[in-house]
C-alpha cells in the first residue's frame, strides 16, 4: 500500500478532497502541516487545491515560502512524484518546480464549469491509469488559471509532449472559444516537469471521485502505484 | 448622576469615558430610539445613561436584534418536530438526520450593506452566516443565495448585480464551500434596495452540537480572530432604517470581508469544539461584541464584565464605544474555563490566529464594561436582552392591492402575441432566464461531494460515508406575495418542496429570510402578518417546522417599500443519492408526463402576464396544500423506485416554459433535445385558454419522462398517490423542434434557438464586464 | 497632446487592508522586518490626449471617480506625464 | 529613518492584457473615448526603516524580486520618498 502525503497550507480548501480520493484508490494517505519540515517518506506527494494565504498577491506566492517546500523541493529532485491540483498547480509554478504562470483568465471571472480534457501523456505516475488521447470530463473552479509561458519554453514543451492535459470540444477536437475556459496559451491544462515525476494541472480530479454518486472519471489520477508506467 | 437602585434592585453606576458627549435627547435621537424606549432605559438603570450604555441599549434594541415588530408573529410558526434538535433562537438551526448526522442551516440578510457597497456587502453577508453556521460546531457544505435586482438596463443595478456576485463567489469560493443553488430576481421595486438573502448549510455529528450559553461563574471570554476596527459601527441600527440621504451621510465605515482568515477561523473553531476545550461560542456579528456578550450572557442566565482596553485593535485609540459596536468581520466571542485558556490559545496560533482574553463570566447578572479600569457601562443583562419594547403596530391591507387583485391586463383575444413569441420573450427574461452567468462564478463541487449542482431545481450533495443525500433550495415568488401574501407565503413554500421533491428528496425542515418594507406602515405590516401566516399554514399541512430564520424590515427606497419577499431556504433528505433525479430530459423516445391539473384564472401574477403583457395584477391561484404533498410523496416514491428518468416542476412561466426548460439541457449539454407535446391531454385543459394552459401558474404541476417500460407502473402508481398523471408526449432526437401544441394551435421552435435566447439572455445584458457605479 | 497618466488606486486608510496584511506578515517572515504599513492596490497606467496637462489631469481624475476607484473603499492618486 | 515606497507591479510588455483591455472598452463606452493603451497592475506601498534613501531602494527591490513581482509575467517600477 502506498503513503501519500497531502500538504496542508493555511487556505488550502480541497486538502480533504485530494485524501480522501488517494484512499478511494487504495492508498494510505495523511495530512502534512506547511509548517512542519519532514514529509514522513511518502511514496507521492498532493499539493492540494484552495486559496493558500488567500491568494493574496499571486496564487501560490506566499505558499511557494513555506517551510515544508524545501522538502518538496527535494523529494521532486529525487524524482518523487508529484502532483499539483489547481492551487497546487500554481504553487509548483511560483517554486520554478514547473515553467511558466497562471494569470487571470481571459474572461476576467472566476469559472466554475466542466470542461472536456484530453489526456495527451499516460506515462506518468499520475495518468498511467488512462488511455492515450483519452477524453475525459472534470471540473475546473478557478479565477487564476490562465497558463501562460515564453515562446521558448511553450516550443520545447510542445516538442517534447510535457503537456499532459489540454482542454479539447466536447468530441476530442481542438478547443474552441466556450472549451478553453480560462484562454489558456496552447488551451493548456496540464503540464509535467522534463523527468515526468512532478505534475500540475487546474481542472480537478480530486472532486470526481465518488462511487455513490457514479463520478469517478478523476479516479484514475490517483490509482497509478510507483514504479508504474504505462497502463494499469 | 442619581444611584437610585435600579428596578431589577441591583443599584447600577457608571462613569462617562473621558470626552464622551453627554447624553441629550438629540444625542437619544441619533441612536434610532424614541421616547418609549428612552423611558424604559431609565427605569432599568435608574439614572441617566452614559453615552456607551446609549449606544449598547441602541444596538440590542434595534429591530435587527431586538425582533421588537416581529416577534410575536414568529411565535406563530411551527418549530418542533421528531427532527428537531435546535429550533429558532441559536445561531442555526440544526436537525436530525442518520446514523448520527445532524444538519445546521440558516438564512439571513445583508441587504443594506450591499445596497452602498455591492461586492464587500455581499461577501461579509457570505461571511456572517457561514459563521452562525460552524459556530453550531457543524462543518459547511453548501452555500445558497437568494438575490433581487432593479431592471439590468440601468447600468447601477448592473454594477449591483455584477458586485454582489462576485462578493458571494470570492468570498465562499476562498472558504472553499460550494455554491448549491440560489435564485435571481429582477423588478422595478429592488432598485435602489437590491436583496441580498445567503443560506448556509453545515454538517455535524449531534454529539458535537455546542450552544452560545456562556455559563460558570469565573469562566474567561477570549476574542478571538481579527482584530477590531471602526468597521460598520451601529450597523445593526443602520439595518434597521429606510435607506435615505441621511443613512448615505451617516452610513458606517464599510465593512471588509477576509476570508482568508474566515477559512482558519472555520477550522480553529471546528477543532475547538470537538476537541471539547471550550464551554461557549459565538459570532461577533451585528452589534459585534455587545450582543455576542449580552445575549451569551443572557442565555446562561449570568453576567459578563469585559475590559475593553484588552481587546486587539486596529486603529489608534478607539473608545469602549466603538470598541462595543465595532462590527468588524472574522471574530468569535469564546468561554473558556480558566485551566483550559492556554491549551486553547495553542490551537488558535496553530491556526495563525490570537485569541485574547478580554472578560469573565460573572454571577451578579450585569453586563458590565471596564475600560483602563473603569466603570464605563452597568446594565442589569437579562433586561438589556429582552425588555425592549415590543410593538403591535397596525396591519391594514393597501386599497391599491384590492383593486389589483380584480384588474384584467390590458389586451386580450386577438390582441396577444402568438404563442411562440411569448415564448421567446419569457425565457428571455432576465428573471427566468438561465443564471449561469451568475452559477460559473461560484465555485459549485469543491469538497467533491456536489451530486445536483446549479442547473435545475434543487442543489444536492452527499453526505461523506453514507448512502443520504440533503438537496438544498431558496425559492420565493414576491409577485404573488404583492398580490396576496397570504397565497403568495403558502406559494413559496410549496414551491420550494416541488424543488426539492422533483429531485427525489423529502422536505424536512426550513430557514426563512423575511425582507418587508416598513412595519410602522400598516399597509406592510399586513404583508408581513399574512405572509407569515401563510409560510406557518404550509409547513403545518407538510409536517415541516421552521428553524430559524431572519427579519429585514425597512427596505425602502425613494420609490416605496419593496416588493414582500419572504425568501424560503429548504432542505431536503434523500435515503440513497443513487436514487437521485436531474431535471433534464436525456433519452429520445422517453415518454413525457404531466403531473397535475390545468386550471382556468391561473394568469394572476404570473409571469406571462408580466413579462409579455408588461401588467402585474390579478388574483394568483390559490394554492392547493393536499395536491401539492400529493405531488411531493409520489415524486419521492417514484424515484425510490427508479421509475424516472428526469422530474421538472413547473412554476414561473408555466407548462410551456418548464417544458422548454428540460427540453434544452443544462448549460454543459452540447444539444438540447426534440419534444413532440399535446397540452390538450392534460387535466382540465378543456376549462382553459391556450394562455392559461401553456403558461398558467397553477402550482402542484411538473413535468417528468420515463421509459415506455415503465409507463404502466408509474401511472398506477400516481393514481394510488391521487396525482393526476397525463401522457402528453415524447422526447424526440438531439436538436430537434420543441413542439408543444393543443389542438390547432402550437409553438414550434428548433431547441437549439431556445437555447441561444435563454443561456444568453443575461451574458448579453452583462456583456460591458465592468459596468459604472452609477 | 497625448499623455500618459499614472493613477495608484489603494483602499481607503482605516479600512481592512487584508492583502496588505498577508503581505506584510509574508516579507517578514522572508528577511524583511523592516517593511510596515503595507498597503495593495491597483496601479492603472492610461494614455490620454488632451489640450494640455491639465485639462488630461481633470479627464483623468473623471475616469477615476466613474469607474476606476470605489469612492466608498478606495482613494486614488494621479499623475500625469507628457509621453 | 524611515522612508514610504510607491511600488508599481505591471503585466509585462507585449503580454496580453484582458483587465486593462476591459478598462479601455468600459471608459469608452462611458465617454472617455481618449483613453488609450491602457495597462492595470499593482500598487503597491511599504513603508521601511532604512539608513538611507539608497539603501531603502536596495531592500524593496529585494522584496520585489523575492516576492512582490512575479519574473515571468510582471515589470516593477519602485519609487522612494520620505516619510
Ligand atoms: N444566485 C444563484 N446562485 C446559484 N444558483 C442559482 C442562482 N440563481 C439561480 N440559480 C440556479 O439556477 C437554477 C434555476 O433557478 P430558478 O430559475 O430559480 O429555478 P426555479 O424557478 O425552479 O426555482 C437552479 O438550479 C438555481 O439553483
Ligand atoms: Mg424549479
Amino acid at each position: 500500500m502506498q503513503r501519500v502525503a497531502v500538504v496542508r497550507f493555511p487556505g488550502s480548501n480541497c486538502d480533504f478532497d485530494a485524501l480522501c480520493s488517494a484512499e478511494r484508490a487504495g492508498s494510505e494517505s495523511y495530512f502534512v502541516w506547511h509548517r512542519d519540515t519532514d514529509l514522513k517518506n511518502p511514496d507521492v506527494v498532493i499539493l492540494p487545491g484552495g486559496f493558500s494565504y488567500g491568494d493574496y498577491l499571486r496564487s501560490g506566492a506566499i505558499a511557494r515560502f513555506s517551510p515544508i517546500m524545501d522538502a518538496v523541493q527535494r523529494f521532486a529532485a529525487e524524482g518523487g512524484p508529484l502532483l499539483g491540483i489547481c492551487n497546487g498547480f500554481q504553487i509548483l509554478c511560483e517554486a520554478h518546480l514547473l515553467p511558466g504562470a497562471l494569470m487571470r483568465n481571459a474572461r476576467l471571472t472566476y469559472v466554475s464549469r466542466p470542461v472536456n480534457l484530453k489526456v495527451e501523456r499516460t506515462d506518468t505516475p499520475f495518468t498511467c491509469a488512462y488511455q492515450g488521447n483519452q477524453v475525459i470530463t472534470l471540473p475546473v473552479a478557478h479565477g487564476e488559471g490562465r497558463y501562460v509561458v515564453d515562446e521558448k519554453t511553450l516550443t520545447e514543451l510542445e516538442a517534447t509532449g510535457r503537456i499532459v492535459v489540454r482542454y479539447v470540444a466536447p468530441d476530442g477536437g481542438p478547443a474552441g472559444a466556450e472549451d478553453n475556459p480560462n484562454g489558456s496559451i496552447n488551451a493548456i491544462a496540464g503540464i509535467c516537469n522534463a523527468e515526468g515525476n512532478v505534475v500540475g494541472l487546474m481542472p480537478h480530479p480530486d472532486r470526481m471521485t465518488d462511487p455513490a454518486l457514479g463520478l469517478t472519471e478523476g479516479l484514475g489520477f490517483f490509482q497509478c502505484r510507483v514504479g508504474t508506467t504505462g497502463s494499469l | 448622576m442619581s444611584h437610585s437602585p435600579s428596578a431589577t434592585g441591583a443599584p447600577t453606576r457608571a462613569f462617562p469615558f473621558p470626552g464622551e458627549r453627554p447624553v441629550t435627547p438629540e444625542v437619544v435621537r441619533e441612536h434610532n430610539l424614541n421616547e418609549l424606549e428612552y423611558e424604559r432605559i431609565l427605569e432599568i438603570l435608574g439614572r441617566t445613561p452614559t453615552l456607551t450604555e446609549l449606544g449598547v441599549f441602541s444596538a440590542l434594541w434595534s429591530e435587527h436584534c431586538s425582533y421588537k415588530h416581529s416577534k410575536p408573529i414568529l411565535k406563530t410558526f411551527p418549530t418542533t418536530g421528531p427532527r428537531v434538535v435546535q429550533g429558532p433562537g441559536e445561531n442555526a438551526g440544526v436537525l436530525r438526520l442518520a446514523e448520527g448526522w445532524a444538519v445546521a442551516f440558516k438564512i439571513e440578510s445583508h441587504n443594506h450593506p450591499s445596497a452602498v457597497e455591492p461586492y464587500q456587502g455581499a461577501a461579509t453577508g457570505a461571511g456572517g452566516i457561514l459563521r452562525d453556521v460552524f459556530t453550531m460546531g457543524a462543518r459547511p457544505v453548501a452555500m445558497l443565495n437568494s438575490l433581487r435586482f432593479g431592471p439590468l438596463d440601468q447600468p447601477r443595478n448592473r454594477y449591483l448585480f455584477a458586485g454582489v456576485v462576485r462578493g458571494i463567489g470570492d468570498y465562499g469560493n476562498c472558504v472553499g464551500v460550494p455554491t448549491l443553488g440560489g435564485e435571481v430576481d429582477f423588478a422595478p421595486g429592488y432598485s435602489g434596495n437590491p436583496l441580498v438573502n445567503a443560506m448556509c448549510v453545515g454538517l455535524l455529528k449531534e454529539t458535537d452540537l455546542i450552544t452560545a450559553r456562556a455559563h460558570g461563574v469565573g469562566n474567561i471570554l477570549l476574542a478571538m480572530g481579527a482584530r477590531t476596527g471602526r468597521d460598520g459601527i451601529h450597523g445593526a441600527s443602520f439595518a434597521s432604517e429606510e435607506l435615505s440621504e441621511k443613512s448615505e451621510a451617516r452610513r458606517p465605515q464599510v465593512q471588509v470581508g477576509d476570508p482568508f482568515t474566515e477559512k482558519l477561523l472555520l477550522e480553529a473553531t471546528l477543532e475547538l469544539i470537538s476537541s471539547k476545550l471550550i464551554v461557549a461560542i459565538q459570532d461577533m456579528g451585528a452589534a459585534g461584541l455587545t450582543s455576542s456578550s449580552a445575549e451569551m450572557a443572557a442565555r446562561g442566565h449570568v453576567g459578563v464584565e469585559l475590559e475593553t482596553d484588552k481587546v486587539p485593535v486596529r486603529e489608534a485609540d478607539m473608545t469602549p464605544y466603538e470598541i462595543l459596536l465595532s462590527e468588524s468581520q472574522e471574530r468569535m466571542l469564546v468561554v473558556v474555563e480558566p485551566k483550559m485558556v492556554t491549551a486553547v490559545q495553542a490551537v488558535c496560533t496553530r491556526w495563525e490566529l490570537d485569541a485574547t482574553p478580554i472578560g469573565v463570566v460573572t454571577d451578579d447578572g450585569m453586563f458590565r464594561i471596564r475600560h483602563n479600569g473603569a466603570v464605563v457601562a452597568e446594565i442589569p443583562g437579562q433586561r438589556l436582552v429582552d425588555d425592549c419594547p415590543m410593538y403591535y403596530p397596525e396591519a391594514r391591507e393597501s386599497e391599491r392591492v384590492k383593486e389589483l387583485r380584480t384588474a384584467e391586463p390590458p389586451h386580450s383575444g386577438a390582441g396577444l402575441p402568438a404563442l411562440d413569441e411569448a415564448l421567446d420573450l419569457l425565457l428571455q427574461a432576465p428573471s427566468l432566464a438561465s443564471k449561469k452567468w451568475v452559477f460559473e462564478q461560484y465555485d459549485s463541487t469543491v469538497q467533491g461531494s456536489t451530486a445536483i449542482r446549479p442547473g435545475g431545481d434543487a442543489g444536492m450533495l452527499h453526505v461523506p460515508g453514507t448512502e443520504f443525500g440533503l438537496a438544498v433550495t431558496v425559492d420565493c415568488n414576491a409577485r404573488l406575495l404583492a398580490l396576496d401574501p397570504y397565497e403568495g407565503g403558502k406559494a413559496a413554500v410549496a414551491e420550494a418542496a416541488r424543488n426539492i421533491s422533483a429531485t427525489g428528496a423529502v422536505p424536512i425542515g426550513i430557514t426563512d429570510c423575511l425582507n418587508f418594507g416598513s412595519p410602522e406602515k400598516p399597509e406592510v405590516f399586513f404583508q408581513f402578518q399574512e405572509a407569515c401566516r401563510g409560510i406557518g399554514d404550509a409547513c403545518r399541512a407538510f409536517g415541516i417546522p421552521v428553524t430559524g430564520g431572519n427579519v429585514s424590515f425597512y427596505n425602502e427606497s425613494p420609490t416605496g417599500a419593496i416588493d414582500p419577499t419572504p425568501t424560503i431556504g429548504m432542505v431536503g433528505l434523500i435515503d440513497n443519492v443513487g436514487d437521485r433525479l436531474q431535471s433534464h430530459f436525456t433519452q429520445p423516445a422517453d415518454r413525457i408526463v404531466v403531473l397535475g391539473k390545468a386550471r382556468k384564472g391561473s394568469l394572476g401574477g404570473s409571469a406571462y402576464w408580466a413579462e409579455v403583457l408588461g401588467f402585474v395584477g390579478g388574483q394568483p391561484s390559490i394554492v392547493d396544500l393536499g395536491a401539492e404533498l400529493a405531488l411531493q410523496k409520489l415524486l419521492n416514491h417514484a424515484a425510490r423506485e427508479h421509475l424516472l428518468r428526469s422530474a421538472h416542476d413547473s412554476s414561473t412561466g408555466g407548462l410551456a416554459v418548464t417544458l422548454a426548460e428540460a427540453a434544452m439541457r443544462g448549460p454543459y449539454a452540447v444539444h438540447g433535445v426534440g419534444i413532440t407535446v399535446d397540452l390538450g391531454l392534460v387535466e382540465s385543459a378543456s376549462e382553459t385558454s391556450d394562455e392559461e394552459l401553456f403558461f398558467g401558474e397553477v402550482g402542484a404541476q411538473a413535468v417528468v419522462s420515463l421509459d415506455p417500460a415503465l409507463l404502466e407502473t408509474f401511472l398506477a402508481l400516481a393514481g394510488q398517490d391521487k396525482v393526476p398523471a397525463a401522457v402528453v408526449g415524447t422526447v424526440s432526437d438531439v436538436n430537434e423542434n420543441v413542439s408543444i401544441s393543443r389542438g390547432e394551435t402550437s409553438i414550434t421552435r428548433p431547441v437549439s434557438d431556445l437555447r441561444e435566447i435563454y443561456f444568453n439572455a443575461i451574458p448579453r445584458r452583462m456583456k460591458q464586464g465592468l459596468s459604472a457605479k452609477d | 497632446m497625448t499623455y500618459r497618466a499614472h493613477i495608484r488606486v489603494v483602499p481607503r486608510a482605516g479600512l481592512l487592508d487584508p492583502q496588505g496584511q498577508a503581505v506584510e506578515h509574508a516579507l517578514t517572515a522572508l528577511g524583511f522586518p523592516e517593511a510596515r504599513n503595507v498597503r495593495v492596490g491597483k496601479a492603472i497606467e492610461v494614455q490620454v490626449a488632451a489640450a494640455n496637462r491639465g485639462e488630461a489631469e481633470a479627464r483623468v481624475r473623471q475616469m477615476c471617480d466613474k469607474l476606476l476607484a470605489n469612492p466608498v473603499t478606495e482613494d486614488y492618486l494621479v499623475e500625469v506625464e507628457e509621453s
